[in-house]
Parts: structure tokens; C-alpha cells; sequence
């Protein structure tokens, strides 16, 4: 096992491994990235217990079943699902070395989910607009709160995937980009397991009730 | 409600004495430390060598340095306490000031001074025990304790600055709430500790990263030291704890400044899911701090009986069950809030379980003594000392296990005891040892032993007359954070005895200092990098080690590496031969941790006082920052073979 | 050197010495942990003891052979001790500590799974009779105790008859709080929106010490409270004393109690209706179930 | 030091796939299963208890769908892959905080 963090720039020519895993630095850094992922599980864990313990605490506002609305969200999952598949379109084209295809689907992955953010957005500023706001409930305290973190994760992915987008352009595929595309994905994919579970047990659970 | 002076949102806490005179102080120390830099034209070293460093030796310092000043901030606290409970129906604090206190006290004890300790021995010890040349991420371990850092700057302002939180350490909801505690002191608790917590993820992941992709060739698994194992189950507990913490404080702090319903007792709010989710980090936190001691104990036990430790297996097996473990017993800490009989049934006999993979390494150090030749050096008498107080306070500890005896014991002065006689006699300890122990190794002397016995017994004399009393206060049934007591009760020998204990352990502390002080001018230097004929791999370096550790990784084919090659006579071959010397491959400095723990302490300022242009200002430029790193890419840097051949010519091994 | 291991020696000695001569003997009144005056304490003090036995079981064994070792095999020139540099494992040692910690914990566990189910009932009774019940409310910074049996109130102290099972009904109208009387029983916090519920019985007269012994902000110190347990002829002449004299707790009068500050012992001949239940209800209860199974039993 | 081609790969011989398969079942699998669960939250098709069952059940799959067919999980650069150790124990903690929360926060409003 290496024990030094040490690389030489450029890579070796028929190295069996995928490129980002080629330099040491680079490699250790998508470990670090899936402990930090390990992180951010238990962190949404944490706001989904919250939000199970207070689903019922509705006070004077409304329930998950008077509020939601089943196209938005339906919308909403269908959109991070394809995206999630857009991304990982964008690690098999950074595997076979093409930033057109490699850039491309970036962009898509972050087109769509700016759309998600967006349609994030109206759902939540129509509540707003009906009055159930986060200091209505303590379930809707929950809601807004476990919701717009995944939101909040999912903006923050999009900045990061334009920065990446711009690396790309400036640097070609390079062990330290494909790393940084590798990433991103990982991060969008999480993402995608999180909504799969917002979308379970808030909103499929939520109008069931 | 009427509420104290603090609701008033005035900056500047006004009309007492005893923050006056801390303001004074703190104002005086800051001038006279610039004063210091200036005129020794020390600012430009300042900024380049430690607040740009990346290397984990100076980060490692850094923690340490930091960890024993909070020691003593914290510790003034204790005392401060002590002297308004040595007597019945004292005036010396009133109840506002003994709030604040005994809550800075709690804070600053577990979050700013016993986590950058264990911080500050991670740093120092495990790249050179496992023969890296840093950390995995050596930037993002600079962030780490800027994050720290400028967290503890934030909650030491609140002293100054709007008043400080006085809600307890553990600031349960709905006492922590806006409409209980309106002041801005609350808030500083949230912000401080979260942007704190965010940097001991941040080590969490760096951490592990390091140990299982980092080791030396030939250094297995079960080659590695027991501290670097006691590491690895920290940092596991720390990744999977710490978030839970972020979200527990994040929803009081929104509760606070956005009016949500979490923790409130209107609109449907669970103060109770609180200290659920405070207690879900809150006990994983105490084996955080305590499984580096107990890693500590395990290499100077072997080192000071010059013994292979015993039982190896054990104890790795030992610390990874503490550490899984101690994850399903968190409900312990409130067996008196209706949990019910299965709940408390369960949680009891998990916190039992603990007992016994503990009690073992506890066996396993004496027996690595037995047969031994134990050499009575400081090091070594703190681990002698920490195990009498460990297993008391394990056996108290046990008792509180039991459910049904924990309904009276729980918040009177026993628990208070047994969690000191823990965190002192088990985690404080363990520091002291790893201070004494790794001392020489990453400041090039040794520190003196004749202070460092006198400060041992005023230690563990003070510590005893302190805390034993209190165990008897809880059975008289004296409950914990009265700022004062009546009399008539039977409380007042045992709260004299205890003060007198608290000063003992005040002097201990201030000779230790003065223990420092004299070995810096007249210590015995550490020449030969291993003044304790030591087993693990740092000591085959020189003190201090260069800073990219080891010109030539070593290859590990035994697990007390340097013991093995010291007993064949082979030490030479950790040396290296300049035939295999090659560019060193480095990290750069950079100004940019620093900046963004300045950027966290702004938000964070920002939010203390709803002040949200700020705020917005100091989250915006935490995200530049990450940009501008994101595009970085040339951070590092080739140190020459020749200047490496040089050093360590200088350092006389080549 | 020397001197400090007889001082380090004699340190553990005292302090083993007082340790059993506290816990065995139970000296002292102010000692209220161990001079239960019920079957609740009672039952909690035996719990003590077995555990009490059981780590002395660990304890003394441990520190005298760490004293034994420390001095037997300490490096000093002429120690005969034999000297195993490689010794580090050891099957037979090592299954004696992993055995006896494994079956003090079984022991441990068998005995209070057993002893947490029990205290959830009723305490056996000494004159059969049936249980009472009082609702506790804490506020900032007193206590209020309703009587639901006579509708009267108390602020700070609460009569008992001996020798009857008495459960506390309790909730918080401010900061949670825990009450806590040691004499007669461990402590159960008063949470707002909950109603938790506490069996404590006293079997002897006496007036009893109660606090407050959660944190609850500046007045915490002074949220101490009496329970005075009387033989039931005198608990009868209480109740009608108080029906006579006392004055009524207005709907008033209980907004002022709400108000944070420390006052000292009150009583009431009434109380409004539903008050204990209201409180509950409004801060959270009502979206508890189990809260509501509590309070339902109560009201029927 | 850069890491040779001959030093040891934790993932075997990584042949570069000609057409993305994984990624196409992936997403195919992620939309049967997020509409199988649609169907049965939506239409009433089953009682509450044994839906909710189910639907939970089919997320926990897609956690599966996207590690193995999106996320690679099981790469390493050399030896064992210990992110899926990482993984699993946070899956253990990331039950039991939501489930003993749950289980904690029933009271059943008695503990002594």
C-alpha cells in the first residue's frame, strides 16, 4: 500500500484503472468524499426523525394530506430521477475521455436540476402564500426544514457542477477533473437516494394518512 | 416575563464588577500580545509558519496550545463555582452569573478543550506513527482548526459581548428557547458549537481517510498502533455522532431567529426531541474523548514496562465494540422522562454492555505491567493514577446504568461526580500522559519531572478531595447547578472539602504551567528522538521530526516496528540511505483556512445578533472561498532531494 | 517517591474505608438516599446495594492487584521480579475477564429489567388502601399540587396520608423540571405537554425534603417543596381545614402563579376546573397520544 | 510517487464499458420502482400498514440501484473498498436514529 501522497502531473498510459483513481491524491479524495457522504446520511437521518416524531404535530395548519399536491411532487421525483441518470451519463463519457459528452451532460444533470430547484421553490411559496409556513406547525417546521435542506444540497450542487463545467473546458480531462466529475456525481446520486426517501415517507406517506 | 438585564440586546453587558475586570484583562492581554508581536517583528512569521500552515505538527500545536489556555478558562470557571458553593447562602455570584458559568464551564470543558486536545495528539502522533508524511487532507485539516479556533473565539466573546449562554452545557429546549431566554447568549451557544462541530467532521473523515489509505507499506491493520486504532474508533464515532449534533443545534437556532416550532411548547413543538437528538451525539461524544485517552494508555503502558501490550487482539476488538456500542445507549441520560419500561429496560442494560469490553482493557493494561519493568516517569504515573479513578468511576457509572437507581441519582451531585471522575480521571489523564509523553517528540526536550510530580499529587490529591465528597452529596440528595444551598441540610463539610479539592487542582494546574515555563529555558533536550526507548515508529525520528516526517517511507514488517529492529540491533534500517532519497512531494501554506474560519466567525457573529447582512456577507464568502479553492490546481510543491539530504545531514542521519 | 505511593496508598484506603462505612451503614438522617421512608426508595436503595456488591466485586480486586503489580514489578536495580518482555496473551486470563464482567452484567440486567417493571405498578399497599392521585405542575420557580380527589390546591408542599400509594400526575407549565423527593422515591421529570406519571408512597410520618432537580433558569435554586406524610385521621382534618379556610385559586390567581418568580407555601380550598388537564392539552399534549391515554384514565 | 500500473488494484481490470448499460438499468429500474410505489401510495391499493411497508421497501432498493449502477461503489484504487464498510455502518446508525427516535418519543407516559 503507498503511503505518500505524491503525483506526477499526467498520466501513465495503460493504467487499467479509470482516471480519476490514477493519482494518489486524487483517489484518496473520492474516499474522503464517500465518508462524507457517510456524514450527510446520518445528518438527513437526523432531520428525517425529526420530521416521523412531528408528522403529526399540525396544530392550528394543515396536515401533509391537505397540503401537498401529487402532480408537483410526481414532477419533481420523475425530473432528480433523469437527472440522476444525466449525471451518471457524465462519469461514463469522463471515463472514455470525452469532454464534449463528458460537459454535456453536466449541463443537462444541472439543467434539470435547476428545474427541480424551481418547481421547489413555487411549491414552497405557494404554502407560503396559503399561510402554512414554517412557523405555523411544528410539522411544518419539519417539513420546510428537511425539504429545503435536500433543496439547499441540490443548489449547491449546481454551482459545483458549473465550476466544474468551466474546469473542463479550461483543463480537459485530467485525473484532477475526472475526480472533481466523479464527485460531483456521487454527491448528485446521494442526492437522488435522499429525495427517494423524501418522497416515500413525506409526500407518498403524507397523502396516504 | 421579567428577564434579566441581558434581554436588552445591549452589546456591552454593564454593572458588574467581575466582567469588568474580565474585559480589562482580556483587553490588556490582546494589547500586550500585539505589543509582543510587533516589536519582536514577529507578525510576518506569525502569519507565514502557523496561521497559513498546513503542516499537521504545527496544527497539532496549534490545538495544543489552544487546549490548555481553554483548561484554564474553563477551569477558572470550576473554581469560580466552587468558591460560591464552599459555604451556604453565598452572595459571591448571583444566579444570573453562576448560569453563565457553570454553562461556559460545561462548553468550553468538552467542546474547546477536551475535543482540540484530542485533536491536538491526532495531529501530533498519527502521521508519524504510521509513516505518512501528513495528513490525507492537510487543508482541509488547516480549515478544521480555524473552525475550531474562531468557534471558541465566538463563545469566549460572549463574556464580553451581549452575555453568555446560561442554559447548561447540555441547553435543553424550551429553557434554551427564545421565549425562556431571549438574550443573545443562547445564540452564541448554537453558533459557536456548530461551526466548531462542522471542523471535527471535517477531522472525522481526514482522519480515517489517513489511517486506511495512508499506512505505510507492510503496516497491516493489526501492525498498527493502539493509539492510531483508538483513533480510528473515535473518528468513527465522530462521523456518525457529529451530524446529529449539527441538526440538533441548527433546529434550536431556527426555532430561535425564524420562529419554527421545533422545540418550542406551542404549535405542536417536542422540547423533548431535543435531548433526544442532543443525546444521540451527547454519548458518543464521551467515548470521542475518552477512546484517544484510552489508546494513550495503551502505548505507554508497554512503552514504561518495556513490555509487548497485552492482549492486542482484545484491544482493538474492545475499542471497536465502545464504539459501536456506545451509539445505542443514549437514552440513559433521560431515564426519568417517561421513557417507559422497555425503553428504559433497554437502554439500561446497553449502557451495562459497555462495561465489559472497558473492564477488559482495563485488565489488559495491568497485565502488560505484570512481568514488566515499569519505570515510574510522568507519563506513567498518570496512567498508574487514571486507573484507580477510572474504575471508580466506572463502578459509579455502572450504577447509574441501572435504571431504577438512576431515578436517584440522576442530576444530584453523584452523577456530577461521576462524570468528572470519567472525564478528568479518564480523559484529562490521557491528556496529561500524551503531553508528558509526546512532548520531547514534537518539542525537542522533555519536560521536567520534578515539577511535573509536584503538579501530579496536587492533581490527584485535589482530585479526590474535590469529587469523592460529591458522590456523599448526591446520597444527602443535593442537586446539581444550585448556585447556592441552605443550610441545616448537611450539605456544607462536604461542599468546604470539595471547594478545598477544586484549588488543590487549581495549584496542580498552575504548576504544571510552571513546569512548562522551566523546561522550556532549562529542559533536558531530547538528542536522540527517543527518550523513552520507545516501540512505535515516531520515535525512530528525530525530535522535532522534520516537517515532511520521513525522507524514505519505512517498510513495517512487525507491530512494535522500532522495539523489533531496536532488539536486533537493526535500528540503522529506518535510516535513510541517500541513494533511495527522492523529491518530496509537499502541500502549500495558505491564507485561505484562515480566512474562511474569519468568514464562519462573521456569519456566525451575524447570526448571534440577527444582524443578517452580516451574516449573508460571511456565508458568501465561505462559498468564494470554496470556489476559488475548487480552481486551484497547483497547491502543492516538490521539495529538492538535495535539500532533503541536507536536512537530515544536519539532523546527523545521513 | 516513596512517600508518594504510602500516600497514594493511604488516600485509597480512606477513601475505600468511608465508602463502605457510608454505604453499609447508612449513617445519618441527612444521608436521604439511604433512610428511605417508603417502598419506592426502598426498593431503589436494595437496587443500590446489590449493585453496591457487585462492582466492589470488580473494584477491590482491581486496585489491590494495580497496587500489587505497580509495586512488584517496578524498575529499580536488584528486582528479582521475573522480567517477560513477550508476554501478551494469555487464553485462561483472558477468559476470566471477559467472564466475570459478562455475568456481573447479566446479573445486573436480570435485576433491574425486573425492578424498572415493578416500580411502573402501584406499591404494594400496608393498610390496603386505595390510590391516590395528585397532579404536580411546575412553574417558574414553585410547584403546584392539585388535589383532583378534594379539588384543592397546594404551592410548595403537599400533605399525604401514610401508607397509601400516591400517584403524581405530572406536567410543566414552564421549562421542564423533575421532581424529585428522595426520601420517598427517584425523580420523574415534568415535561410540558406531557402528563408523566410517579408512584411514590410513604410509610412512615415525616416531612419530606423535595426539589427541583432539572435546570430551569435563575430561580432554580429555590424550587424546594414539602411533602409531609400524615396518619390518615390527620390527613382527613387537613383536607376539611383546608375546604374551610383556605381561599379559592381563581383562573386569576393561576396566571399570577404562571408568572416567573419565588414565592412560599399556599394553599387553596378550589382550583379551576380542568386546569391540570388544560395545561397539558395546550402546551402539546393533545398531539400525544399516550399523553392523552394518561389523562383520559383521570378524567374519565 | 505515482501509483504504477502493476501496483494492486482494488477493482480488478477496469475495461472502460463501450456503452453505458449500467446507467440505462439504472435509470430504467429507478423509474419501475418509484412508479410501482406510485401506484400503491396513490390508489389505495393496499391497507396503510403493509403500503407504507412496501414503499419503504422499494426505496430501500433504490439506495441499491444507485451504489451499484450509478455510484461504484465498490471501486477502490488498491485494496479493499472500505467506503462500503463506511456505508453500512452509517445505514445501521442512519435505522437506528430514526427508529429508536420513533420508538423513544411513543411514551407510553410512565417510567416509575
Amino acid at each position: 500500500m503507498a503511503a505518500i501522497v505524491e503525483h506526477t502531473h499526467g498520466r501513465v498510459e495503460h493504467d487499467p484503472r479509470p482516471v480519476e483513481y490514477t493519482v494518489k491524491d486524487d483517489s484518496l479524495k473520492i474516499f474522503g468524499f464517500w465518508l462524507f457522504l457517510a456524514t450527510d446520511m446520518i445528518l438527513f437521518a437526523t432531520l428525517f426523525a425529526t420530521f416521523v416524531v412531528l408528522r403529526t404535530h399540525v396544530a392550528t395548519g394543515p396536515s401533509g394530506h391537505q397540503l401537498f399536491d401529487v402532480q408537483g411532487f410526481i414532477e419533481e421525483t420523475f425530473i432528480l430521477l433523469t437527472s440522476s441518470f444525466t449525471g451518471g451519463m457524465s462519469t461514463f463519457f469522463m471515463r472514455r475521455g470525452s469532454v464534449r459528452g463528458t460537459v454535456g451532460w453536466l449541463l443537462v444533470t444541472a439543467v434539470l436540476g435547476a428545474s427541480f430547484v424551481t418547481l421547489e421553490i413555487t411549491e414552497f411559496l405557494h404554502y407560503v402564500s396559503i399561510g402554512a409556513t414554517m412557523q405555523t406547525s411544528a410539522f411544518l417546521s419539519a417539513f420546510f426544514t428537511l425539504v429545503g435542506t435536500h433543496g439547499a444540497h441540490v443548489s449547491l450542487g449546481i454551482v459545483w457542477m458549473l465550476a466544474i463545467v468551466i474546469q473542463l473546458f479550461r483543463y480537459g480531462i485530467t485525473p484532477a477533473t475526472a475526480r472533481r466529475v466523479f464527485i460531483v456525481n456521487l454527491y448528485w446520486h446521494f442526492l437522488d437516494v435522499v429525495w427517494v426517501f423524501i418522497f416515500t415517507v413525506v409526500y407518498l406517506t403524507g397523502v396516504m394518512m | 416575563m421579567p428577564i434579566s438585564h441581558l434581554s436588552h440586546w445591549g452589546l456591552l453587558v454593564t454593572g458588574d464588577p467581575l466582567l469588568y475586570g474580565a474585559d480589562a484583562s482580556i483587553i490588556l492581554a490582546s494589547v500586550g500580545i500585539v505589543f509582543v508581536l510587533t516589536y519582536f517583528k514577529k507578525w510576518k512569521w506569525l502569519w507565514r509558519e502557523w496561521l497559513t500552515t498546513v503542516d499537521h505538527k504545527r496544527i497539532g500545536i496549534m490545538y495544543l496550545i489552544a487546549a490548555v489556555l481553554m483548561l484554564f478558562r474553563a477551569g477558572t470557571d470550576a473554581l469560580m463555582m466552587r468558591t460560591q458553593l464552599a459555604l451556604p447562602n453565598q452572595h459571591f455570584l448571583g444566579p444570573e452569573h453562576y448560569d453563565q458559568i457553570f454553562t461556559t464551564h460545561g462548553t468550553i470543558m468538552i467542546f474547546f478543550m477536551a475535543m482540540p486536545f484530542i485533536f491536538a495528539l491526532m495531529n501530533i502522533a498519527v502521521p508519524l506513527q504510521i509513516g505518512a508524511r501528513d495528513v490525507a487532507f492537510p487543508y482541509l485539516n488547516a480549515i478544521s482548526f480555524w473552525l475550531f479556533f474562531f468557534g471558541a473565539m465566538l463563545l469566549n466573546l460572549s463574556f464580553v459581548i451581549g452575555g453568555s449562554p446560561d442554559a447548561g452545557w447540555t441547553s435543553y429546549a424550551p429553557l434554551a428557547g427564545l421565549h425562556f431566554d431571549p438574550g443573545p447568549g443562547e445564540n452564541f451557544y448554537l453558533l459557536s458549537l456548530q461551526i466548531t462541530g462542522i471542523g471535527s467532521i471535517a477531522t472525522g473523515i481526514n482522519f480515517l481517510a489517513t489511517i486506511f489509505k495512508m499506512r505505510a507499506p507492510g503496516m497491516t491493520l493489526m501492525k498498527m498502533p493502539l493509539f492510531t486504532w483508538s483513533i480510528v474508533a473515535t473518528n468513527i464515532l465522530i462521523i456518525f455522532a457529529f451530524p446529529a449534533l449539527a441538526v440538533a443545534l441548527a433546529l434550536l437556532l431556527i426555532d430561535r431567529i425564524a420562529g419554527a416550532h421545533f422545540f418550542t411548547i406551542h404549535a405542536g413543538g417536542l422540547p423533548m426531541m431535543y435531548i433526544n437528538m442532543f443525546w444521540i451525539w451527547g454519548h458518543p461524544e464521551v467515548y470521542i474523548v475518552l477512546l484517544p485517552a484510552f489508546g494513550v494508555f495503551s502505548e505507554v503502558v508497554a512503552t514504561f514496562s518495556r513490555k509487548t501490550i497485552f492482549g492486542y487482539k482484545a484491544m482493538v476488538s474492545s475499542m471497536l465494540v465502545i464504539s459501536v456500542v456506545s451509539y445505542f445507549v443514549w437514552a440513559h441520560h433521560f431515564f426519568t422522562m417517561g421513557g417507559g419500561v422497555s425503553v428504559n429496560s433497554f437502554f439500561a442494560v446497553a449502557s451495562m454492555l459497555i462495561g465489559i469490553p472497558t473492564g477488559v482493557k482495563v485488565f489488559n493494561w495491568m497485565f502488560t505491567m505484570y512481568r514488566g519493568r515499569i519505570r515510574m516517569k510522568m507519563p506513567m504515573l498518570w496512567t498508574i493514577a487514571f486507573i484507580p479513578c477510572f474504575v471508580l468511576g466506572g463502578a459509579s457509572g455502572m450504577m447509574l446504568a441501572v435504571a431504577p437507581v438512576d431515578y436517584q441519582f440522576h442530576n444530584s451531585y453523584f452523577l456530577v461526580a461521576h462524570f468528572h471522575e470519567m472525564l478528568i480521571g479518564g480523559v484529562v489523564f490521557g491528556m496529561f500522559a500524551a503531553l508528558y509523553y509526546w512532548w520531547p517528540k514534537v518539542f525537542g526536550f522533555i519536560l521536567d519531572e520534578k515539577w511535573g510530580r509536584w503538579a501530579f499529587w496536587f492533581w490527584n490529591i485535589g482530585f479526590y478531595v474535590c469529587f469523592e465528597p460529591q458522590y456523599a452529596l448526591g446520597l444527602m440528595g443535593m442537586q446539581r447547578r444550585m448556585y447556592t444551598y441552605p443550610s441545616g441540610m448537611g450539605w456544607t463539610a462536604l461542599n468546604f472539602i470539595s471547594t478545598i479539592g477544586a484549588f488543590l487542582m487549581g495549584i496542580g494546574f498552575l504548576v504544571m504551567a510552571g513546569g512548562i515555563v522551566y523546561s522550556i529555558f532549562k529542559g533536558e533536550r531530547d538528542l536522540t528522538g527517543d527518550p523513552w526507548d520507545g516501540r512505535t515508529l515516531e520515535w525512530s525520528l528525530p525530535s522535532p521530526a522534520p516537517h515532511y516526517n520521513f525522507a524514505v517511507i519505512p517498510t513495517i514488517t512487525d507491530r512494535d516496528q522500532w522495539w523489533t529492529l531496536k532488539e536486533q540491533g537493526k535500528q540503522d534500517t529506518l535510516r535513510p540511505r541517500p541513494e533511495d532519497i527522492q523529491p518530496i512531494h509537499m502541500p502549500k501554506n495558505s491564507a485561505k483556512p484562515f480566512l474562511i474560519g474569519v468568514a464562519f466567525f462573521a456569519a456566525g457573529f451575524g447570526f448571534v445578533f440577527n444582524w443578517y447582512v452580516l451574516a449573508a456577507a460571511g456565508l458568501f464568502c465561505i462559498v468564494i472561498l470554496l470556489l476559488v479553492r475548487s480552481f486551484e490546481y497547483h497547491s502543492d510543491y516538490h521539495i529538492p532531494v538535495d535539500e532533503v539530504v541536507h536536512t537530515e545531514t544536519a539532523l546527523g542521519r545521513l | 517517591m516513596k512517600a508518594g505511593k504510602v500516600r497514594r496508598r493511604t488516600l485509597t484506603y480512606a477513601g475505600l474505608g468511608a465508602a463502605v462505612a457510608i454505604f453499609l451503614t447508612g449513617c445519618g438522617t441527612q444521608f436521604q438516599l439511604l433512610n428511605p421512608a417508603g417502598p419506592v426508595a426502598r426498593t431503589e436503595l436494595n437496587l443500590f446495594d446489590i449493585s453496591i456488591v457487585l462492582i466492589l466485586i470488580v473494584i477491590v480486586p482491581v486496585i489491590g492487584l494495580l497496587l500489587y503489580i505497580v509495586y512488584r514489578y517496578r524498575d529499580i536495580p536488584g528486582n528479582t521480579a521475573p522480567y517477560d518482555p513477550h508476554f501478551s496473551d494469555n487464553r485462561v486470563l483472558e477468559f476470566i475477564w471477559w467472564g466475570i464482567p459478562i455475568i456481573i452484567v447479566a446479573i445486573l440486567g436480570v435485576v433491574t429489567v425486573r425492578t424498572t417493571i415493578s416500580l411502573a405498578q402501584p406499591p404494594g399497599s400496608t393498610s390496603n388502601a386505595s390510590p391516590m392521585t395528585i397532579e404536580v405542575t411546575s412553574l417558574d420557580w414553585k410547584w403546584l399540587f392539585q388535589y383532583p380527589g378534594h379539588k384543592l390546591a397546594t404551592v410548595n408542599y403537599a400533605e399525604i396520608p401514610v401508607g397509601v400509594p400516591v400517584q403524581f400526575i405530572l406536567t410543566s407549565n414552564a421549562p421542564m423540571n423533575s421532581f424529585w423527593v428522595p426520601r420517598l422515591g427517584g425523580q420523574e421529570y415534568t415535561m410540558p405537554g406531557m402528563a408523566l406519571r410517579l408512584w411514590l408512597q410513604a410509610n412512615q410520618p415525616g416531612d419530606y425534603y423535595g426539589h427541583g432537580a432539572n435546570f430551569t433558569g435563575r430561580g432554580f435554586a429555590h424550587t424546594t417543596f414539602h411533602v409531609i406524610a400524615v396518619p390518615m385521621a390527620k390527613y382527613d382534618q387537613w383536607v376539611k381545614h383546608v375546604k374551610t379556610t383556605a381561599p379559592a385559586l381563581t383562573l386569576t390567581g393561576y396566571k399570577n402563579l404562571a408568572i416567573p418568580n419565588v414565592v412560599g407555601e399556599l394553599t387553596y380550598s378550589s382550583y379551576p376546573a380542568n386546569s391540570f388537564y388544560n395545561t397539558v392539552m395546550n402546551d402539546g399534549g393533545r398531539f400525544m397520544p399516550s399523553t392523552m391515554q394518561v389523562e383520559t384514565s383521570l378524567h374519565h | 510517487m505515482l501509483n504504477t500500473p502493476e501496483s494492486r488494484s482494488g477493482m480488478g481490470h477496469h475495461h472502460a464499458e463501450r456503452f453505458p448499460w449500467k446507467g440505462i438499468i439504472g435509470y430504467v429500474l429507478s423509474i419501475i420502482l418509484t412508479g410501482f410505489s406510485m401506484w400503491i401510495g396513490l390508489t389505495h391499493a393496499a391497507q396503510f400498514g403493509t403500503a407504507l411497508f412496501v414503499i419503504l421497501g422499494l426505496a430501500v432498493l433504490q439506495i441499491f440501484v444507485q451504489m451499484f449502477l450509478f455510484m461504484h461503489v465498490t471501486e477502490s484504487d488498491e485494496g479493499p473498498p472500505w467506503q462500503v464498510l463506511g456505508l453500512l455502518a452509517g445505514l445501521l446508525f442512519v435505522a437506528t436514529i430514526v427508529g429508536m427516535s420513533m420508538w423513544i418519543m411513543t411514551f407510553n407516559g410512565q417510567a416509575s
